[in-house]
């Protein structure tokens, strides 16, 4: 994936989450501030912003700028969590200029790691985490079993969904939802929701 | 959706336009964004800076001002604010001895204010924080984020603001908004929900026999449902849960009914006469009350209450005059 | 009906006590019946009363205190007090200097307030009283009752309550409240009713796309219903009809942006920005702005924006300290 | 009417705003602010008591103490007028012992009169006034024509219920009412109504 593509799955990625900006706000109502999909929202379309100014840069720095612009615009958890997760991909992707599904795995857990620390979350605590981590364990293993990045990432997005589905058996105890206990049992993380179309827009475009 | 709005994705902008406009004589604008600091500047003394989402109001603009706040960052309606626009605020205040930051504990405000502290610090900006965590109606545990902070904060800002006023030093300051944290509780319920303007419906939906016990302050639904119930019986609930969590036994308090935007004064009176009641029943002396609006979600109809335990410190720095939109004391 | 009460009968009396219970320095209630009066009489200067029906929370109770008023009275929710109870407030605050009852026009108050002051004249006690009818939305005719006093009262308690604390003489605290009367304009719009807990349900029904435009406070509907609009366009209708009954040109004013109760302060102040800018456009310059619950209608949603033309005096006196339990100026 | 009978008509009279007490408020939710009703039955629950300790008086103190206990309890517009119109009564009758329909259809002038002065109104501006005067006058007629009392009450009653439909005509220059200006047309004054009632309650004792 060159800068141009990265740029498109960006696009599209914005594009998504205006779509689903309502769904995203009111999983966010039952279980937390209803404010979700606004937040992303308002952020992508900042970043849509910046990256018409993008073509000439590298990935690396394409997706640092990602991270920075939904760190000062999005703000919420969600802001510095995506953000965070955006800017260590960018600065762990160093002046890569074509990025593989490989490439990316990698990073991803650099990403996963940032998120964790800032965030003092781990997977079981009803938050973007519980998809994440099980996606990227599910594009490693499917990498290393030799399937086509494509279907690794396939693979990654059946996890993901998967971990939607797990955080719907959990009580919260990181973020807002936290706050209900055991009430938020039963309905599913916005942000795990979230990450999982991210991922499913990469899927699209491989 | 009913509201004196003009455009959902201008609320936050025109409403802190106007809060300037009304009082040029306490508080101005920063360029930058949503970002409310003292008219005049003051040098010397510990700078406080608080902030959180929109919707809260009074909180925590009405705050600023000769005794409270220095700064106060407003974030989308219930969304904390950006780390870039805390640092602002910051920046803007920052004093030779330091700047300390009033965070509520959501995961959120906690993660953007200390980015713009880390940011800070890397400018060379002596940047302390305390986390307020007052709401007693969350479960408090090591293995979760722990409480939130809802409107014991404002003891935080009078009282830490008030000692900051005198030029004490950062760790001081930073020390006393610890010890009102360590002593205030905080819980409340909701009778009717609030609107984000942006979401254009509200946050919870309630049966008319029904109220939500232990609201937060974002338009949530609270820890749990109830059967409807007298003003006194919940006093009763709320007022249990708070002092079953800190022994006040034989101490003086502050108290602090605090309505959610919607509840009438009527009401919060009501409450207060129950809650005086209860308190010299189990012999706590009540030092002072407030009553009113102090931090809000938006048009929600629901109250809390505070109980803040005073030592003759907390006393004479909440006795200070105060000179701010939303607070004053001769 | 869903409020945070425990007896439909009891809220008038509750309320009173949980005022008084919050603010045992400020004010105290007379055995006799829902009457506030100030906890330390002051003697030596005029004495002013006000009151009305409860409902309007924090008038007038909230406005006792130094530089405002000596007592107030409260009636029944939205129904004028009676005689007796005017005249013990009267009684309690009396001294040598005489006593203003600051009244608001309608046919019930100014009844029932003139009875207690012939009662109180009949005593030997001096008693003069001023008329407040600053609401622009009724008809002002001299066949009818006239217009009626809503939100513009609280400058009326601010301005003259200042005056009489400096030790002026009667005539001239009535001269002066009649001064502020002739000065302020004042006209509201609400977009949800209240209900009077007596009553069980609200005292209008509106649709979910209009608003009411010229309300009352005594949760009555307005003088006409209007599709619903923006702030702005709101904003707009009531300064138009305000500033075209009186002449603003070139003056400097005071304004007050009140809540009906309900109404998120994020809302006031978005309608304060539209207020200032429109000011500003015009060329009348904003010498003071309030906003929040001033003159409330229980819960209802909905604002009153009131305009005071100041002169020096009035300026003065507006600038003046007060300390009571909801209007403080330091 | 002896003392006795007169304390009968006044807890009739009792009785029957309590029972209309939501009616008569619904009618001054309409064009007023809804308390009309509570009012009243604030104020008779009140006079209620003190008539158990009157027997021994006389119809016109009796009347008097109803005027008086009416000012103090009911407040409002309605407390003061209420109150004159009973006190006037009372003071007129002086020491009546035995009252008849025309002793009562002369004080019932005064009342008015007081009634009128205390609220600086007069006929046609939809207050009570609209019904107790063409009652007023109604009754006098009848008792010159040679009816019995009771169909001169009956007259009186007639006539007081048209003054109710007139007020519907009209637009209010007094009370609350008039604040909603040609707004109020249309609808019925409700202190005429509560009049009328209390009318209505004299004649069915006579
Ligand atoms: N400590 C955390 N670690 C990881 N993810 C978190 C954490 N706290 C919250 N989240 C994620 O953020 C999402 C909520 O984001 P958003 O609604 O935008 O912010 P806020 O909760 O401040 O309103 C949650 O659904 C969850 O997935
Ligand atoms: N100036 C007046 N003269 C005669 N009757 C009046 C006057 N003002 C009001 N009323 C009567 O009083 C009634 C309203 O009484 P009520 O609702 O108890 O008092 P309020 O209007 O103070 O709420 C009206 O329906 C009308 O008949
Ligand atoms: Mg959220
Ligand atoms: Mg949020
Ligand atoms: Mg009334
Ligand atoms: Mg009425």
């Amino acid at each position: 994936m060159t800068t141009d593509k990265i740029i498109t799955i960006i696009e599209k990625i914005s594009a998504k989450i205006q779509e689903e900006k309502l769904f995203l706000t009111e999983l966010d109502n039952v279980i937390g501030d209803g404010d979700h999909g606004i937040n992303l929202a308002r952020g992508f379309s900042e970043v849509e912003k910046k990256l018409s100014t993008m073509g000439d840069k590298n990935p690396g720095e394409v997706l640092k700028t990602v991270g920075m612009t939904l760190v000062s615009t999005v703000g919420g958890a969600s802001g510095p969590l995506y953000g965070t997760g955006f800017m260590k991909m960018g600065m762990e992707l160093k002046d890569t200029a074509d990025v593989t599904v490989e490439d990316f795995v990698r990073v991803f857990q650099v990403a996963i790691e940032g998120i964790s620390l800032r965030g003092k979350s781990t997977t079981g605590e009803k938050t973007m985490l519980d998809s994440m981590v099980p996606a990227k364990n599910a594009m490693e293993e499917a990498l290393a079993a030799g399937k086509s990045p494509k279907e690794a990432v396939a693979c990654g997005v059946a996890a993901a969904k998967e971990g939607i589905e797990y955080t719907k058996t959990i009580a919260a105890t990181k973020g807002r939802a936290s706050y209900l206990g055991d009430r938020s049992i039963g309905h599913q993380d916005p942000g795990a929701t979230s990450f999982t179309m991210m991922l499913e827009i990469l899927e699209g475009e491989l | 959706m009913k509201k004196f709005i003009n455009a959902v994705d201008q609320v936050e902008n025109e409403m802190i336009q106007g809060m300037v406009k009304a009082f040029p004589q306490y508080v101005k604008k920063l360029d930058c964004g949503n970002v409310v600091v003292r008219t005049q500047k003051k040098e010397g003394k510990v700078a406080l800076i608080s902030g959180g989402g929109s919707g809260h109001e009074p909180a925590h603009g009405g705050y600023v001002g000769r005794g409270m706040l220095d700064a106060a960052v407003a974030g989308a309606v219930f969304t904390s604010p950006t780390p870039d626009q805390v640092y602002e605020g910051i920046k803007a205040i920052a004093t030779d001895a330091g700047v300390l930051m009033v965070i509520k504990n959501y995961t959120g405000d906690v993660m953007n204010f200390e980015m713009a502290g880390e940011m800070a610090e890397a400018e060379g900006i002596k940047v302390a924080q305390v986390v307020v965590n007052d709401d007693v109606a969350v479960q408090d545990s090591t293995w979760t984020v722990g409480r939130r902070g809802v409107a014991g904060t404002v003891f935080v800002h009078k009282i830490a603001g008030a000692l900051a006023e005198t030029g004490a030093g950062l760790e001081d300051v930073q020390a006393m908004a610890q010890r009102v944290i360590n002593n205030v509780r905080t819980m409340g319920a909701a009778i009717s929900p609030c609107t984000i303007p942006a979401a254009g419906k509200p946050g919870f939906e309630i049966a008319d026999d029904e109220m939500e016990v232990g609201i937060g302050i974002h338009g949530e639904p609270g820890t749990y449902k109830e059967k409807m119930m007298s003003a006194d019986a919940i006093t009763d609930i709320i007022l249990d849960k708070i002092l079953g969590d800190l022994d006040y036994t034989g101490s003086e308090v502050a108290v602090m009914v605090n309505s959610s935007g919607a509840t009438p004064q009527m009401e919060l009176f009501i409450i207060n006469n129950h809650v005086a009641d209860v308190l010299a029943t189990k012999g706590i002396k009540v030092y002072k009350t407030f009553v009113g609006e102090y931090m809000t979600s938006i048009e929600m109809e629901g109250m809390s209450i505070s109980l803040l335990k005073l030592d003759d410190d907390m006393k004479k720095l909440l006795d200070a005059q105060a000179d701010t939109p939303a607070f004053k004391q001769l």
